[in-house]
């Protein structure tokens, strides 16, 4: 089992965080990304996203790794969506498990900050005047 | 030398293609992306791009060899 | 609908989760407790929770209202389990949604560890070796 | 004066019960949790615990009235 995931289809959280059950597991923290109907100000009306499918998979999987190095976590997993979104639909997923919660928290955001970081993922979004663009954020602000 | 691109998102959409088969005599990619950048007005300052070969993030300054497949990364937006 | 609330079945954090959804909502944090095997250094079998319901429901739902107030929270929930539990059971889910991660992420945080402070409800823990205790923590490390 | 106590986790299992009718002379919590730490062998310091009068948490000196119900709240451990 791949720890990080790409999907055509829709994520199923709550069957991935089953999947992180263990008996020594106290606490699961997720994160649900959802498509929403605003972004900066523009009525949002579905979104697509697009992957470079063979290096956001080992890339995604390398933030898994380096997460489990990093946190004392008993596991964690992600699964991002690609192709096209509708409003509500849950665009990426991320689920750390751990005998505490502080671990379980650090490590569920510090994997969404690096999944939105350095996988190559990018959002077109289709917006309610018709209009629509990629977005590529100015990264500079990374610090 | 022959060498395929891919493009994504809004590098995409400026090359009007997700891959294309290129001659060049550039050998690292950072030339050929400025190569490319005026063959299909690519505005993105390469400064903000990755650039992955083979499927593996490169540095810009790395050796191309003939069949190479190089991948031209915008700034990302997942999530 | 109670924004905090007391179960003594099975928790459906799914459907909970489902629940937060909003069209302008872009992020669901949610902390799921479960009974694991262990606690401090002895095996655990299974676990009792007793509640003071009337004041274990008024001072969570106060807890839902402080949330809603001190972050720009869409929404949030939380039930707490009573009664006998099984190791992987759910004990207690939080979540919290936001158009945002990081006010999703500091909402369900602050929310769960409220709610572990100030809610009166307690656990019997049953050891392997046959002994049960009450647990009362030593609060003088709240700081 | 007729009080109602109400007894949780360790309290109750000190006190054989979860719940019990007491006629006192204390007229607050406190002096009633003392008074009730010795017939119990409550060894739960009172500054430990808090106090709910009729369903609401109260200060240790308010004063009781005939009927109240008095719940005597150990540490918790929810979570």
């Amino acid at each position: 089992m791949s720890r990080f995931a790409l999907s055509d289809g829709p994520i199923d959280g709550a069957a991935l965080e089953r999947s992180l059950q263990s008996r020594a597991a106290g606490a699961v923290v997720s994160f649900a990304g959802w498509v929403r109907d605003h972004n900066d100000g523009r009525a949002v009306r579905a979104l697509t996203y697009q992957a470079y499918a063979p290096l956001a998979a080992s890339e995604g999987n390398a933030i898994m790794d380096e997460a489990r190095q990093r946190f004392d976590v008993l596991d964690a997993r992600c699964v991002h969506r690609i192709g096209d979104l509708m409003l509500g639909d849950c665009a990426v997923w991320v689920g750390a498990s751990a005998a505490h919660r502080d671990v379980a928290f650090a490590a569920c955001r510090w994997i969404i900050d690096e999944i939105k970081q350095r996988v190559p993922i990018w959002k077109n979004e289709h917006y309610a005047d018709g209009e629509s663009g990629w977005l590529h954020p100015d990264d500079r602000s990374r610090g | 030398m022959n060498i395929r691109l891919l493009y994504f998102a809004a590098l995409a959409s400026a090359a009007g293609c997700d891959a294309e088969p290129v001659q060049t005599s550039c050998d690292n990619a950072a030339a050929l992306y400025d190569e490319l950048a005026v063959r299909h007005g690519f505005t993105l300052a390469r400064s903000r791009l990755r650039v992955a070969v083979n499927g593996v993030f490169a540095p810009w300054e790395q050796r191309l060899r003939e069949g190479d497949e190089v991948a031209l990364l915008p700034p990302v937006s997942g999530g």
